[in-house]
């Protein structure tokens, strides 16, 4: 009886430590998201504070109002809608062009081993590259094509750093997929062709959707080259975002407003394909 | 009955260790063959090539006559089931069962009908509107099966059809195969691990071991007259036993035992007069019984262990340095390190090379 | 490669399949991606300026002799060096500890992890201008929460050279930390459950477990998401250049950002080839290492 | 010393039960077996034990220790694992060694303690290779070795035999055996492979659902399974159950089989059921194919065969694809679909309740 009764001191002794363990890691926990997430709320806060707020100090860390001011002059005033609507036109046709080559390039070397390891190396050598050095050649070159200032010159020059990045991740999906498949459909019947097009490329939809909208996003968050390459008659989101923190007076709350509108599709990738956002940023070297 | 498929010499030089050598060997028409060998062994290489998914470095394939080594695997009229199924994901059960027949643009009616009337036959007809994600494993076996079976191939390879069943259903599918290949009367080639299946489904039985075939012939043959160690022990669970000696002479049908510290000998032996160094004896555990005295021909040993297996017991047993299993009835009773004796049946025992493993008495017909 | 080199007419057919997949994207990576590297691997051995109409003018490799001898180069080596030298270590170790509070799931962990994520998505140059809000000297919440925590006098972070570099570690750490945070939950998750049960049935403590069991099964992933690390700091400019513009004076500029000046600033053309020319050979090692690193895992 | 006893265990998952309040004894030096199929409880029971997975309720002692509150490392346990479980980033010497290296034994000691565990169980040749270079069966020697290079009350051994190819797991299953039996080893054993627990344990405990269905020894389990479950179970081929309808008429008994009537007295059964329907268990050996004409005998044809080396197994056709296995050693060659009349041996007949399931005693 007595060894019992230890026992259950014992019992509610250990209880009690997990307790307190298991507090202190969902304080620490709450404190680390508290402090990674401020900033985005910082943005999100800003975009609805009413002009004078900004210069508040102590900072206004709730508002007394929820304004949609910022978002209305953001769009009227700052050449917002323009941006929005070329990120999109510029995003959207890289991501078409990039997908519709890219996909067959992906096929041929994750199943046929197209180029061996040289081609991959080629290809994750340019995914490696700073965006950078290959400014000034193709600088030179799109002037003297006269094609600086266009829609065709950002989209094309966005091939550059998403391209090999598509080609790596499709290509990783491909080799996810067994080579039985086509076995199977070639048995069945079918020419290499129809066994890609009937069987393989079905199975792959999920995968290059994700690549797809990898792409999108990164074309979307491009800045340099679309400080370099383009003037006026191009303006994507992030120019007209650098343009309102470049003048004498920086317009913090349009800003915060516009820049809210920026990190959205961002965010929406990072809470809904989680498990890919991994695989992508480790160019596929941890399968989430 | 001619000789249906017809495989000449052929060689795959390959990634190391997948490669085949040299593999020649023919299947009448409707036959069932089985290629039986460890993983490794060549096996599922042989199909490929068959199958034409792996192009041979040299040899020839015949098929009814005609050369198909240089057809595309579409133009071969194979058919083919895979171990790991390769079921299309992205299509119904219904769909992967008829996919052959829509690469050959058949009517829907038609297609209906055979795939319904061959589901029925493996037992996957009550699941043909659903996803291969949403079945069993053995449903997904049964379906790539169908798959294979339900066109009107020249020749069907199956490939560990069943290798990933539980032993029960693994049990009860072999007998299927059976009545399956009787209905059908085809040609089939079956790849196997499991000795079982060889013995139970085969007219002929081909033994593969590292890309070479090393014995070819009707099962009980392959199980009774091995023709090297290799083969002894791949067929039959416990395997055959080997027991090694420095010298041997047979004399007048008396077989005289050396080892290392002890001599036996065994009288009424059926092998011609003959003297070998480094021999190894082999016997199978059912054909040999254990006796607490040593009397006429038997061989001393220890237990090493023992374990009641149902209503039998199997003894391991030490020999110098040789661990042989014996099965008995349950009533022998014998302690851990105990000496005992085996009583070795003339009739069944083999004479083996210890170095090349040839089964001294094997002659190629 | 050898699977292509066919001699029978299936295996041609196989190859010429092959090949014709691969074409079209081949032809677009060929001609956008590699035909200007070979054009700036040209322009580096020039003289050559779009600020004034004088003829290019051939000199060898002068150009990298001029560059590697540039203190600014060495400077902009510098920082980038610090960057990768402080913020690394430091995101590693922030980030195993955030990995190791979360590697056990419970309710909604997978929201939490992926709200921890947002940063690493966020559009680099907003998260550099966020920075520039919360860091301002006089109406930015970081002064004002110092202020109040610990008693700091309000700080004018982004003119001061060591602060600014202080800036840019907070951005990068604040940013990558989640990265490092999931590649390591990637890796702990990849430890078999039962190692750790043999490790309490063999009787050893918690941190003994921690010591002798799951830091040495990370190793490969620190070794990953270090060398990826350093790769994203290599490409580090937007950000940069929004909050600190290299600025004060060059105090915080980054080789990429170097780069940048001096291609569109100054317009040098010569010299900026040569800076990426450079960078390019530095990216190649490293690729070589991550493909090593890679293809060792898939053997094993 | 080595003594395991579960007093009323439980273990609960939410609101599964996956242990339903078992008790059990071990001995000390006994090799016990937990059989049963995946989810019956038998891993949970086992982890209990080690201390992975707490005590629902119930109490578990060791030694007449109270062990539901101690930590895993404190129990005098030892384990080896399905998977192995090896320290992958540590060669085969340290991963055996890990044990004694926890405990800060001396450097000397355990390097002369891991070369003797090596040297019983044959794996020497491997001390400083990595696990990932071993095949499956030196792996498990390997997981083998760290489990008993420390003294322990109870060595815990988890389906250690299941990922193994089929010689490494009979060499492996007799070596345990002989190492448990020479050392005196407290050992329980969890499988779901029937072959194994009848080869190696003193006693088994054959589970289902979380509940135990019968302990005995081997024999028992095997000659007299408990109930209808324990039959199928236990036996490969499994038992044949055959459903059995009575009628008496001019006070003779006569079995219906398959819609074939059959003389008790003539089938030579000395004894069946006061009950109109129940359940007839016979083992595949225990039917012999009778020459035809013989009374008594049972006729069906034959649905398929395999001949399997020593024996052929046959099964039997007897209407309605009502299904028997028999195994014989014949010589002849059957046919599918030829007629073939059976004989059961009438001692190993087995009668089960209907309802119950359970084995009617005489």
């Amino acid at each position: 009886m007595n060894r019992e009764m230890l026992n259950r001191d014992e019992l509610a002794r250990k209880k009690r430590i997990k307790m307190i363990l298991s507090i202190i890691r969902f304080l620490l926990i709450g404190i680390f998201l508290l402090i990674f997430m401020f900033p985005v709320y910082w943005i999100a806060i800003g975009a609805f504070k009413v002009e004078g707020e900004f210069y508040n100090f102590p900072p206004v860390f709730w508002p007394s109002q929820f304004s949609f001011e910022n978002f209305e002059r953001a769009f009227t005033m700052f050449n917002g809608t323009k941006g929005l609507v070329d990120s999109l036109i510029v995003a959207g046709a890289n991501t078409v062009i990039v997908i519709c080559f890219g996909v067959l390039l992906a096929y041929s070397m994750g199943r046929f081993k197209t180029g061996g390891d040289n081609l991959s190396f080629f290809v994750i050598s340019l995914l490696f590259a700073p965006p950078v050095i290959s400014a000034i050649p193709l600088f030179m070159i799109f002037r003297t094509l006269s094609m600086l200032d266009t829609y065709r010159v950002l989209y094309l020059s966005y091939i550059l750093f998403n391209m090999p990045f598509g080609v790596w991740i499709m290509k990783g999906f491909f080799e996810d997929i067994p080579p039985g498949i086509e076995h199977a459909a070639l048995l069945d019947g079918y020419s290499r062709w129809q066994a890609f097009r009937k069987y393989v490329l079905p199975l792959a939809v999920p995968g290059i959707a994700v690549t797809a909208l990898f792409v999108f996003i990164f074309s979307w968050n491009e800045f340099l080259f679309a400080l370099i390459f383009t003037r006026s008659s191009v303006e994507t989101l992030t120019i007209t975002l650098s343009g309102m923190i470049g003048g004498h007076q920086i317009h913090w709350g349009e800003l915060s407003a516009l820049s809210l509108v920026a990190i959205l599709p961002g965010i929406i990738l990072t809470l809904f394909f989680q498990k890919y956002l991994v695989r992508g940023l480790t160019f596929g070297a941890v399968k989430g | 009955m001619s000789e249906y498929l017809e495989i000449r010499n052929i060689t795959k030089e390959y990634t190391p260790g997948k490669g085949i050598n040299d593999v020649s060997f023919s299947c009448t028409e409707g036959s069932f063959t089985v290629i039986l060998g460890p993983s490794g062994a060549g096996k599922t290489t042989t199909l490929s090539v068959l199958a034409g998914f792996l192009q041979t470095t040299s040899g020839d394939i015949v098929m009814n006559g005609h050369s198909i080594r240089n057809l595309k695997t579409r133009e071969r009229n194979v058919s083919m089931a895979f171990e790991d199924y390769a079921l299309y994901p992205t299509h119904s059960i219904f769909e992967n069962i008829a996919s052959p027949l829509r690469a050959r643009k058949m009517d829907n009616e038609t297609i209906s009908k055979k795939v319904k009337a061959i589901a029925q036959l493996v037992g996957i007809d009550e699941h043909l509107e659903k996803f291969p994600s949403q079945v069993s494993g053995g449903q997904k076996q049964r379906t790539g099966l169908a798959r294979c079976l339900v066109r009107d191939a020249d020749v069907y390879l199956l490939d560990e059809p069943i290798a990933h069943l539980d032993a029960k259903l693994r049990h009860r599918m072999r007998g299927e195969f059976k009545r399956i290949h009787k209905e059908l009367g085809k040609t089939m080639v079956y790849v196997s691990h499991d000795y079982r299946e060889a013995l139970a489904l085969a007219d002929m039985v081909i033994v593969m071991n590292k890309g070479s075939i090393v014995q070819i012939g009707p099962p009980e043959e392959v199980f009774s007259q091995p023709k090297n160690t290799f083969v002894a022990t791949l067929l039959g669970d416990p395997p055959m036993n080997l027991v090694q000696f420095d010298h041997i002479t047979v004399k007048n049908g008396t077989l005289s035992l050396i080892g290392k510290d002890f001599e036996s000998s065994v009288k009424g032996c059926r092998f011609p007069d003959m003297k070998a160094d480094g021999v190894s004896l082999g016997f199978r555990d059912f054909t040999v019984e254990l006796v607490a005295k040593a009397g006429k021909n038997t061989i001393p040993g220890s237990v090493y262990v023992f374990e009641p297996i149902e209503d039998q017991i199997i003894f391991t047993i030490s020999i110098a340095e040789n661990r042989v299993r014996v099965r008995t009835p349950r009533n022998i009773k014998f302690d851990l390190n105990e000496e005992v004796h085996i009583k070795l049946n003339p009739e069944t025992i083999h004479l083996f090379d210890n170095r090349s493993g040839d089964n001294l008495e094997y002659r190629e017909e | 490669m050898s699977k292509l080199q066919g001699n029978t007419a299936i295996q041609r057919s196989e190859h010429r399949f092959a090949i014709i997949t691969a074409l079209p994207g081949l032809i677009a990576l060929i001609v956008l991606v590699a035909g200007p590297l070979l054009y700036m691997f040209f322009n580096s051995l020039f003289i050559k300026t779009l600020a004034a109409p004088i003829p290019p003018q051939f000199n060898w490799f002068g150009n990298y002799g001029k560059v590697l001898s540039d203190s600014r180069f060495w400077n902009a080596f510098k920082n980038t060096m610090i960057i990768m030298g402080v913020g690394i270590p430091v995101q590693a170790f922030l980030g195993l500890t955030i990995a190791l509070l979360l590697s056990k799931p419970f309710p909604g962990s997978r929201v939490i992890v992926a709200m921890f994520l947002i940063p690493v998505m966020i559009t680099p140059i907003v998260s550099g201008f966020q920075w520039k809000i919360i860091l301002n000297q006089r109406f930015g919440p970081m002064n004002y929460l110092l202020g109040i925590l610990i008693g700091m006098e309000p700080k004018s972070w982004l003119a001061e050279p060591f602060l600014a570099m202080v800036s840019i570690l907070i951005m990068d750490t604040w940013q990558w930390t989640p990265f490092v945070t999931v590649v390591l939950l990637a890796g702990l998750s990849a430890i078999p459950k039962q190692v750790y049960e043999a490790s309490s049935v063999d009787g050893s403590t918690m941190w003994g477990t921690l010591w002798r069991v799951t830091l040495p099964l990370l190793k490969p992933m620190f070794t990953l998401v270090v060398l990826l690390r350093i790769i994203f700091i290599f490409k580090i400019f937007d950000p940069v250049y929004i909050l600190t513009g290299g600025g004060p004076g060059i105090s915080t500029e980054t080789l990429s950002l170097l780069t940048y000046i001096t291609g569109f600033k100054n317009f040098n053309v010569g010299i900026t080839s040569t800076l990426a020319v450079v960078q390019l050979i530095a990216m190649v090692i490293i690729a070589k290492l991550f493909m090593k690193l890679v293809m060792g895992r898939k053997e094993r | 010393m080595g003594q395991v006893k579960l007093d009323k265990v439980w273990k609960l998952y939410g609101n599964f039960e996956a242990v339903k309040g078992i008790s059990l004894e071990i001995h000390d030096g006994e090799f016990v077996s937990l059989l049963g199929p995946s989810g019956c409880g038998k891993t949970s029971t086992l982890r209990m034990v080690a201390g992975l997975e707490e005590i629902s309720r119930g109490e578990a002692y060791i030694d007449g220790v109270l062990i539901n509150n101690l930590d895993p490392g404190n129990r005098h346990v030892a384990m080896a694992y399905e998977s192995y479980a090896l320290y992958p980033h540590l060669n085969v010497f340290e991963n055996i060694a890990y044990p004694l290296r926890v405990r800060k034994v001396p450097n000397a000691e355990i390097k002369s303690r891991v070369e003797e565990i090596c040297d019983s169980l044959g794996i020497s040749q491997y001390l400083t290779d990595f696990p990932s270079a071993l095949s499956g069966g030196a792996q498990q020697r390997t997981g083998l070795a760290r489990a008993l290079i420390r003294p322990a009350s109870v060595y815990l051994l988890d389906e250690v035999l299941s990922h193994l190819d089929a010689t490494e797991r009979t060499m492996l299953r007799a070596e345990i055996r002989r190492i448990q039996k020479l050392m005196d080893l407290t050992a329980l054993f969890v499988t779901h492979d029937q072959l194994e627990a009848l080869a190696m344990s003193d006693r088994i405990i054959v589970m289902n659902d979380g509940e135990i269905q019968q302990i005995g020894t081997p024999e028992e389990i095997y000659d007299t399974p408990a109930n209808l479950f324990v039959a199928e179970f236990v036996g490969e081929p499994p038992m044949n159950i055959i459903r059995i309808q009575r009628k008496t008429e001019d006070r003779k008994n006569y079995l219906i089989v398959a819609g074939q009537k059959l003389d008790t007295a003539k089938l030579g059964l000395q004894w069946i059921p006061d009950l109109d329907n129940f359940f007839l268990g016979i083992r595949p050996k225990n039917i012999n194919r009778s020459n035809n004409g013989i009374d008594g005998g049972i006729s069906g044809q034959v649905h398929t065969y395999e001949m399997l080396g020593d024996h052929t197994l046959c099964s039997i056709d007897l209407g309605n694809n009502d299904l028997v296995f028999l195994i014989d050693t014949f010589d002849t060659q059957l046919d599918l679909d030829q007629p073939i009349t059976i004989s059961l041996t009438p001692e190993n007949v087995l009668f089960y309740d209907m309802n119950s399931s359970e084995l009617l005693h005489r």
